[in-house]
């Protein structure tokens, strides 16, 4: 009982924190109420027993990405977002595709999701079984994934770096 | 539980020689002085992608599974390491010159260029969604940031900016697909997901999560309606990127489509590969036909040209599967070609990309001409180029599956689209030039590549039997 | 020489020689005069080896000859497998027969870029060549894909005015209409495994095609659409006056004398050799639409103030007759088809000739620009009488022959085809001796005029051997039936019941 | 085949000096040029008497066949010769008069500019005009027949600096080919039903059937469009329009071709085709009437001409109605006499107004002769002969054969024979206006005002023609007196011969005649069963009627004189008080004008403004140029979709997911 | 005692959210941040069938989706600066020079 309760309260602050995020005007309150989210996110994994999954939510996503985030906003110092009406179809196509698709999603997902409900830590995601796995059924992709780091890396020094000033700053195209 | 042993390695050693390669390149950087950089690391990336060729050919003696049912080296896969190799060396042959005419890092570039063949190789050979999703983005992000590499462009940026936003947007839509595949069935492994799907009646979720993996997929190989982002990408990424990415990706993308929806039993596909097949060839050619620039007209053609390729989705497996890996095969060919020409031909910072630009190629540059019409003819599907044979084998294909009507939607747009390529040629043998600036003439590099997807494009033209043959072959070991 | 060997070896040789000297010009010469002189010789090679084929053709034998049937490739099963019987037999011969005089026509209209004209119009040569021997499906089509792209150029890189906008109207008008064959072609495949057209044509008749017999309407029209615009029947014809209009001379000669029987050829070959019940079903609606094109073409042509408007208006009249004797079903009706497809390429070839050489001397084809020419140049004014007469269907001239059996064909057939396609037979003299009275007849108009030259040799080299044909093809036409009929024969066997009403039963 | 006769040199000789004249006739002298065209004319006029004296030799019809030259199924066509009496008669008058009009001609045309071009011309035509005559089946006669039509047009234009003179060959060429299409209609249903078009077997086919079938229609329409055919070539109402035009010729021209050979083609025809039309009583009766109409309208037309050689043409045209008279009532050798010495006087009559027109300078316009018989006696006595002769005047050729259709015509219709006297009398009255005008008088024209075209008019003034042309005159103008005798109705105590020597070709005609006669309505006397036997009974009538015919040509002479000779200022006051239908007859009852109105100008504009503009341009190519748009206009539609806006891009694939996801769901549910 | 349809619908909302910041936000991150979020209802999603699959593999799909963020962040931030420096602008509808 006091699973659901605490389920349903750590929903709504999800859904509070996404719809805030879609509803602020600016950057950083969007970044705020999206860490919102993703705090209480773990809060679910924890409910479903994730307890690993919880953690590295909140230490990475939580904390490395977002704070990434945050610095760039500062960086660029990103204002308040302006009203401007770049795209008709975005309003006469976008939003009601949205809202079809969602409810199809949500349709199907309540009717079809074939099961019960799960007790609380159903599945116990400790860190030893996860290491388990991750280092060998999922060796080749943790590996490759240090590949996609790499790309990642080199991707930011590239493109972050100013273009070399071997014709002055003229911009092409 | 036991340690993988050296022959699963051997089943990743493409992918294993590129990433060696690139770690290379990156190292060398620094090392070399900004004049002669471009060059030396041009050779190494070349030399990387000859020794992934040669890898693959090492693979053809040990086929199977590797790292627990992560990897599966087959026909099928040594197909695409092949090609995806080969592209990533005819990319980096047309690079030479462009590194030196747009001054741009070479280092970087060529380490992306691998690094995403790394992913792309991975791509045609995984069979867990995990790799996949990883191996997809790997490509993609590398693709991403290739797509920005004219930093001085503002157009650029740009289409790397909408290149990135969209194609995570797509990635989400891919990812939760794979989410409900797995609610559906338990499993992420593809041939575990093909089990439980073909035995029982497959659950709803699995109907959505199919549709959530098309439209990641799609938009990777820029079906429509999920095409909208390519022309916008094309035009503003550097053409032997946009060469790259209009291929080696695709191919791989194409792979795991070929692998999800026939070796995975995906239920329920026939009509909706019909469909956007139909869309995708309409709105390409449609879209191509008013164009101005030929990288933006390319790109329709490339969203029509993947209609085609669905076209044998749609048909039965035995003779789609492999009409569609000839065609991969063979557009890779003419299209490499075709941007490799516009790359040479749009000269320092791309300026010359519109028709008109190329008005008097024929006698300003009658080699350069040429080659571009050999490679245009086949992206029409004229006989004796490999386009016409591609052509040919999926529509085929479509009429042993008895989809006539598909054919004549088919065969109606190739009609179609051949009035654009056609105001190419034209432009560039009928019209007199503006200005007769002689083109600058062809570097040994690039005139490599030319010679070599020319001659790719005219022997799957001439000879498309054995490629066909081969491809039969991995089709039915797919089938098993 | 007589050897089995040469006999398969001589349709491939025939073939390919031109393309060979293409790639040969493509390395070689470099002045202009060489270049011209090789594509010559190249083009009278061909030309002389193609005799080979009339000089060791059995005559009264059906079937095809000179077969060379090799596997090429395996998936799909595609063979090179070639061969001419009557039919196609003569088209060849007339195709290296014009090609040298293309040449030679040629010679100095075109100035710029004369090696590419000369590689392209020596790949046209070898892709025309093919559509005529190739008994693959496969084959045929890519030839027949093949001579668009050359065509095209000559006329959109050499030609004058508009030559753009025509060279793209021929290019899409073709290609669009050839798709359908395309996809034809495929269900063919797809349903029977191979593209061996002596395969199929007998699968089809033994009924061994599972679903033929719904999709054969479908076929049918598939195959027809293509040729219909090549040849091009009524509705269709539009781009013909443009490409023609702005087509350099060699262009329109081989455009008017080979290219137009690609369409009536392919009608003869695929669509009744393939489809005979098809075929029967739909003659009537065929005919009538010949019958429009005869009539309205003729019609059409009598008002043009373009020479070569003029010309190519008379091509689809005359093309007309061709196809109204196709579907006529009687054998007089196809031997004369026949021969108006040879008879035409040659009279209107020599016309197109003409026109490009006074062209070369005026630089327009309007025909108020002249007015009596007869005065400067009259050994012109008589072969372009000559000509004119051959085409208008003088008797002992080669118009003669075809236009007299084909409508005795027809009327047998369809008394009511027969007698509205006689009116032809007005008109046609209506349009062209009008346009050779305006031309050379009266007083010199134009003082421009006055000095024009007369004929140089080449010219006449040119001139002669169509003048020289055209009386012979009048006089000794069945040098060429004989070979013909067989063939005919064969093609009719499946329309026997309709074969009982030839004329003379 | 009893012996070879190598019939087919006859033709292929003077095709021999056409080719020689027209490859090298530029370089040859024009004494060369002469000599070549005349050995090879008369080498054929020598083969022809050749052939004439072994014909009693020969087993008739001698046939020689060639080679073949068509086959197409079980049809075939041979170049093969036919010759039996109706050939020959031909055989002999074109080669005869032909020979000589060559040699009048190198008089004629000696000054004349592209002379070897006039002489290539004029075999080519005799190659033509044999070809016709000997040929043994329909289509190598029609060979011939376009031939010939080329040759006209070849000559009518002959002067082509004249833009009058290649209008006119053009129109020859197309009218001709108006009656050809009938020619060969008719020839596809003779393939059809017959199979074939060789005359031998072609007849013997068609002899099977009786006259009563006839009715049936096949053979009448056979029959009325190879009469379509003959009216075209023989200039017959309604396709007469092109003769007159074709005066723009040559003199010699106009005698050869327009007046003794090529317009008797059509008679030939009809007479060849004799077993079809005696078993198609319609078509006989139709021809009949074209004849007789065009007898009469034609030489209303003649009364008021006054270019010389117009009347000469009008009165050609009527004198070609009274053959068709004749054929019309199967009294086809009649008509092949009539065409016998018809060609005779007409051609003499040409040659004469040539050698007239010669010496006054090329004036052509009778107003502005005159009292000429003094000057130039030669060509008046023979001129006068001719006249006679043409006006029927005993004992000339024209009189008999003349009065034998008059005969004829009566025994089938008292129409036919009324119309055929009044028109008698107006030839004799036209051809003596003619006389009066050209001949006596005074001199009223100055020889000095040449016609530019035909430069004869330099200075020195009216003067007799060279020797070369009045040979012939000479010889022509006996054919015209002798050549009547050789058939002396029995009537007039002679017995006929020369219907007796072509009686065995029409002698098949039995069946047919009680069609012929009984057709118009008169039932004609029984006894003039056959042809060739003459009725012993009713000589009186016939002379009765003779007597008849004879006063109509006299009157005629009469009124002439009256009219141009005695009271010159009366026919001006005729002319007046009849006004406007005079203006007509000048104008020749506007027909041409007419033609123009109804056929030629719609045509021409209606295939240019309708066909071509309207259809060619207007509906087909603007359909296509408007689907290109059309093309275009999707294109740019679906570029608005590249609004260039990121959040629309992802609506687009929103909108393209949910789709997507609706479908599948839809399949599962399914 | 959760419906494990709870779960999901949680996750397919936020999923929905993500979708609609980036249809609606002008802004280059916020829009960026949708994404991540739609990630984060993936993931959600991932965690629920794990454990109703009692398949730790889920949980594993995860981190690896994680990682990718990660880099995805890097990369895109990176991209976005990139634009910005070129533009001067973060609002997606200014950021349209290709189009048609």
């Amino acid at each position: 009982m006091l699973h659901l309760i605490i389920f349903l309260v750590f929903a709504a602050v999800c859904i509070a924190g996404a719809v805030s995020l879609l509803v602020q005007r600016h950057p950083i309150n969007s970044a705020l109420s999206l860490i919102a989210v993703m705090v209480s996110l773990a809060v679910e994994y924890l409910l479903l027993g994730a307890e690993f999954v919880a953690a590295v939510q909140v230490i990475v996503y939580a904390g490395a990405i977002m704070v990434l985030f945050v610095f760039v906003i500062m960086l660029l110092n990103a204002g308040v977002e302006e009203r401007t009406l770049g795209s008709r179809v975005a309003t006469i196509f976008g939003i009601p595709a949205m809202l079809v698709g969602s409810g199809l999603l949500a349709w199907v997902l309540v009717q079809r999701s074939g099961t019960g409900s799960v007790a609380a830590g159903a599945l116990w995601g400790d860190p030893q079984k996860i290491a388990q796995l991750l280092f060998h059924e999922f060796l080749l992709p943790f590996e490759v994934t240090s590949v996609l780091v790499l790309i990642a890396i080199m991707g930011a020094v590239v493109l972050a770096s100013r273009p070399d000033q071997a014709q002055p700053g003229k911009k092409e195209g | 539980m036991n340690t993988p042993q050296g022959v699963e390695y051997i089943r990743i050693l493409p992918e294993i020689v590129l990433s060696v390669f690139g770690m290379a390149i990156m190292l060398l950087d620094p090392l070399l002085d900004d004049r002669r950089a471009p060059r030396l690391l041009g050779v190494v990336a070349l030399v990387g992608s000859f020794a992934a060729l040669a890898a693959t050919l090492l693979q053809t003696q040990s086929p199977g599974l590797a790292f627990w049912g992560m990897v599966k080296v087959d026909s099928f896969s040594i197909f695409f390491h092949f090609l995806i190799t080969a592209i990533t060396a005819v990319v980096v042959l047309t690079s030479f010159e462009y590194m030196e005419v747009q001054k741009i890092h070479a280092g970087e570039y060529y380490g992306l260029v691998l690094f995403g063949a790394v992913g792309m190789c991975l791509m045609s050979s995984a069979v867990e969604l995990v790799l996949i999703f990883i191996a997809l983005e790997i490509s993609s992000i590398s693709t991403y940031i290739l797509a920005g590499f004219r930093q001085r462009a503002a157009i650029s940026s740009e289409s790397s900016l909408k290149y990135f936003l969209l194609g995570s947007f797509a990635t989400a839509f891919f990812l939760y697909g794979v989410a409900l595949m797995f609610g559906a069935t338990g499993s992420t492994s593809i041939s575990l997901i093909g089990q439980s799907l073909s035995q029982s009646p497959a659950p709803l979720l699995a109907y959505a999560g199919i549709a959530f993996m098309f439209v990641g997929l799609g938009f990777k190989v820029a079906a429509a309606p999920f095409h909208i982002w390519t022309p916008d990408v094309y035009e503003g990424a550097p053409s032997p990127v946009v060469g790259f990415m209009s291929t080696a990706p695709k191919a791989a993308v194409f792979a795991v489509l070929l692998r999800i929806l026939f070796e995975a039993h995906a239920p329920g596909r026939l009509w909706l590969i019909w469909i956007v097949a139909a869309l995708s060839m309409t709105l390409g050619n449609i879209g191509a036909l008013v164009q101005s620039n030929v990288k933006r007209l390319l790109a329709y053609s490339s969203i029509a040209h993947a209609g085609y390729l669905l076209v044998a989705f749609a048909a039965l497996p035995a003779n789609g599967i492999p009409a569609a890996m000839f065609y991969t095969a063979s557009y890779a060919a003419m299209n490499v070609g075709a941007f490799a020409v516009i790359s040479h031909f749009a000269g320092s910072g791309e300026r010359l990309v519109t028709l008109e630009d190329y008005a008097g190629l024929g006698k300003r540059s009658p080699l350069l001409a040429a080659t571009l019409t050999i490679f245009l003819l086949s992206l029409i599907g004229i006989p004796m180029t490999g386009g016409f044979f591609a052509k040919f084998y999926v529509f085929s294909a479509a009429l042993q599956a008895n989809l006539p009507g598909l054919v004549i939607v088919g065969v109606l747009n190739s009609a179609v689209a051949a009035y654009y390529y056609l105001r190419l040629i034209v432009v560039m043998y009928m019209r007199d030039a503006r200005e007769d600036a002689p083109v600058s003439r062809i570097p040994l590099a690039m005139g490599t590549a030319l010679v070599i997807t020319v001659f790719a494009t005219v022997y799957l033209g001439v000879l498309p039997g054995r490629i066909l043959e081969y491809a039969a072959q991995s089709a039915n070991e797919l089938m098993r | 020489m007589n050897t089995p060997t040469i006999h398969s070896a001589i349709l491939t040789l025939v073939t390919f020689i031109p393309m060979a000297g293409a790639l040969f010009l493509v390395m070689f010469p470099r002045r202009d005069r060489e270049i011209r002189g090789f594509a010559l010789l190249v083009s009278l090679l061909t030309f002389v080896l193609s005799l080979h084929l009339p000089a060791y053709f059995h005559r009264n034998q059906a079937g095809f000859q000179f077969e060379l049937n090799v596997p090429w490739i395996p998936t799909p099963n595609i063979h090179y497998h070639m061969g001419v019987d009557g039919i196609s037999m003569w088209l060849v011969v007339l195709t290296t027969f014009l090609t040298p005089l293309g040449v030679l026509i040629s010679w100095k209209s075109i100035h710029d870029r004369v090696k590419e004209f000369f590689i392209l119009f020596l790949i046209l040569e070898t892709a025309l060549i093919g559509v005529f021997v190739s008994l693959d499906l496969f084959l045929f089509y890519f030839f027949w894909e093949a001579t668009l792209i050359p065509m095209a150029l000559l006329i959109g890189v050499w030609g004058h005015g508009r030559r753009v906008y025509a060279a793209v109207k021929f290019f899409l008008y073709t290609m669009i209409a050839s798709v359908f064959m395309l996809a034809a072609i495929l269900w063919l495949y797809a349903r029977t495994g191979t593209f061996d057209f002596v395969t199929i044509r007998n699968a089809i008749h033994n009924g061994q095609v599972e679903g033929f017999a719904a999709a054969a309407p479908w076929l049918f029209l598939g195959f027809f659409v293509a040729f219909a615009v090549k040849v091009p029947l009524f509705p269709f014809h539009t781009w013909l006056p443009d490409a023609h209009v702005e087509a350099p001379t060699a262009g329109s000669v081989i455009l008017a004398g080979v290219l137009l029987k690609m369409g009536t050829y392919g009608l003869l070959r695929f669509n009744l050799g393939l489809f005979p019940e098809q075929a029967r079903a739909n003659a009537s609606w065929i005919s009538i639409l010949a019958l429009i094109g005869i009539i309205y073409g003729a019609l059409v042509a009598m008002v043009q103030p373009n020479m070569k408007k003029l010309i190519a208006y008379s091509s689809i009249s005359h093309l007309g007759f061709v196809v109204m004797g196709i579907f006529s079903f009687t054998s007089a009706g196809l031997d004369g088809a026949m021969f108006i497809m040879l008879a035409h390429g040659i009279s209107t070839g020599g016309l197109f000739m003409l026109a490009g050489i006074l062209y070369e001397r005026r630089h327009t084809y309007e025909i108020s620009e002249y007015g009596g020419l007869a005065t400067p140049m009259p050994a012109y004014a008589t072969f372009f009488l000559f000509i004119t007469l051959a085409s208008v269907g003088l008797p002992l001239l080669n118009g003669f022959v075809g236009e007299f059996l084909v409508l005795s064909g027809a009327f047998s057939a369809h008394p009511v085809y027969g007698i509205l396609g006689a009116t032809g037979v007005i008109w046609s003299a209506c349009y062209l001796l009008w346009m050779y009275q305006r031309v050379f007849f009266g007083k010199v108009t134009h003082h421009e005029n006055l000095a024009i030259p007369d004929l140089t040799g080449r010219e006449k080299l040119a001139l002669w051997p169509a003048a020289v044909v055209a009386l012979v093809m009048g006089v000794a036409p069945l040098w060429w039936l004989n070979a013909i009929e067989p063939a005919v024969q064969s093609a009719l066997a499946p329309f026997s019941q309709l074969a009982s009403k030839v004329v003379g039963q | 085949m009893t012996s070879n006769l190598y019939l087919w040199l006859i033709p292929i000789l003077p095709l021999i000096g056409a080719a020689i004249n027209g490859f090298l006739g530029k370089r040859l002298s024009r004494q060369a040029v002469s000599a070549v065209a005349l050995t090879f004319s008369g080498a054929a006029f020598a083969m022809a008497l050749y052939v004439a004296s072994q014909f009693s030799s020969l087993s008739l019809p001698h046939i020689e066949t060639v080679a073949p030259w068509i086959r197409a199924g079980q049809f075939q066509v041979d170049f093969g010769f036919y010759l039996d009496q109706l050939s020959l008669v031909m055989l002999l008058v074109v080669t005869g008069v032909g020979f000589l009009i060559h040699i009048y001609s190198v008089g004629y045309m000696w000054e004349e500019g592209g002379f070897y071009r006039f002489f290539s011309y004029l075999n080519l035509f005799m190659f033509f005009m044999l070809t016709l005559v000997l040929a043994n089946n329909y289509l190598l006669m029609f060979i011939g027949w376009e031939g010939v039509g080329l040759a006209s047009y070849l000559l009518i234009g002959f002067w082509f600096i004249k833009d009058s003179a290649a209008s006119a060959g053009k129109k020859a060429f197309i009218t001709n080919r108006v009656g050809d299409f009938g020619f060969l209609i008719a020839l596809f249903l003779l393939i059809q039903h017959f199979g074939t078009l060789t005359f031998s077997d072609l007849f013997q086919k068609v002899s099977a059937l009786s006259p009563e079938t006839a009715g049936a229609g096949l053979l009448t329409a056979i029959g009325l469009l190879l009469m379509v055919g003959a009216a075209g070539k023989s200039a017959q109402i309604p396709l007469y329009v092109w003769l007159p035009d074709a005066m723009e010729g040559p003199t010699p021209v106009s005698a050869l071709i327009h007046a003794a050979t090529m317009v008797t083609a059509g008679v030939y025809m009809v007479a060849r085709s004799h077993a079809i039309f005696e078993r198609a009583p319609e078509a006989l009766t139709v021809v009949a009437i074209i004849g007789t109409l065009t007898a009469l309208f034609a030489a209303t037309i003649g009364v008021a001409q006054t270019d010389i050689k117009k009347v000469l043409a009008y009165s050609t045209v009527s004198q070609l109605g009274y053959m068709f008279i004749a054929l019309g009532v199967a009294a086809f050798s009649a008509g092949i006499f009539h065409l016998m010495t018809h060609a005779f006087f007409k051609g003499l009559l040409f040659l004469a107004a040539g050698s007239v027109i010669h010496s006054v300078g090329g004036e052509q316009d009778m107003r502005r002769m005159g009292g000429l018989r003094t000057k130039i006696p030669v060509t008046f006595w023979t001129m006068t002969i001719a006249t006679f002769a043409i006006a029927g005047i005993p004992p000339l050729a024209g009189f008999f054969s003349k009065d034998e259709i008059l005969w004829r015509a009566y025994q089938a219709s008292w129409i036919y024979w009324v119309i055929g006297v009044f028109t008698a009398f107006l030839t004799s009255f036209y051809m003596f206006r003619l006389w009066f005008m050209t001949f006596f008088g005074t001199y009223r024209g100055e020889a000095e005002s040449g016609h530019g075209q035909d430069p004869h008019g330099h200075g020195h003034g009216i003067h007799e023609s060279p020797k070369i042309m009045l040979v012939p005159l000479v010889i022509l103008a006996i054919l015209s007196v002798v050549g009547g005798w050789i058939g002396v109705p029995g009537s007039l105590g002679g017995s006929n011969r020369f219907d007796h020597f072509l009686g065995p070709v029409f002698r098949s005609t039995a069946p047919a005649l009680n069609a012929a006669h009984t057709a118009p309505g008169e039932t004609a006397p029984p006894e003039n069963q056959t042809e060739g036997t003459e009725p012993q009974t009713g000589h009186s009538t016939e002379l009765a009627f003779t007597g008849i015919s004879v006063l109509a040509g006299l009157l005629g002479l009469g009124l002439a004189y009256l009219l141009y000779y005695r009271r010159p200022e009366l026919p001006h006051r005729i002319a007046t008080s009849l006004g406007s239908f005079y203006e007509a007859v000048r104008n020749k009852y506007y027909v041409d004008e007419i033609y123009a109105a109804i056929f030629i100008k719609p045509l021409i504009d209606g295939s240019s403004k309708v066909l071509w503009k309207g259809i060619d341009q207007g509906v087909i190519d603007n359909s296509v140029n408007d689907a290109a748009d059309g093309a275009r206009d999707v294109s740019d539609a679906v570029r608005r979709m590249q609004s260039g806006n990121i959040r629309s891009y992802a609506s687009w694939v929103a909108l393209g997911a949910a789709c997507v996801l609706a479908y599948m769901i839809w399949m599962g549910t399914r | 005692m959760v419906p494990l349809s709870y779960y999901l619908v949680l996750s397919g909302i936020l999923f929905a959210c993500g979708v609609t910041g980036f249809i609606i936000k002008r802004n280059i991150i916020t829009i960026f941040m949708s994404i991540e979020l739609m990630l984060n209802g993936v993931n959600l999603s991932f965690v629920a069938f794990a454990a109703n699959w009692k398949a730790l593999s889920g949980q594993v799909f995860v981190f690896f989706v994680m990682v990718v963020a990660a880099a995805e962040a890097a990369v895109g931030l990176a991209i976005i600066i990139a634009v910005y420096r070129n533009r001067e602008t973060l609002n997606v509808d200014r950021v349209n020079l290709l189009k048609l």
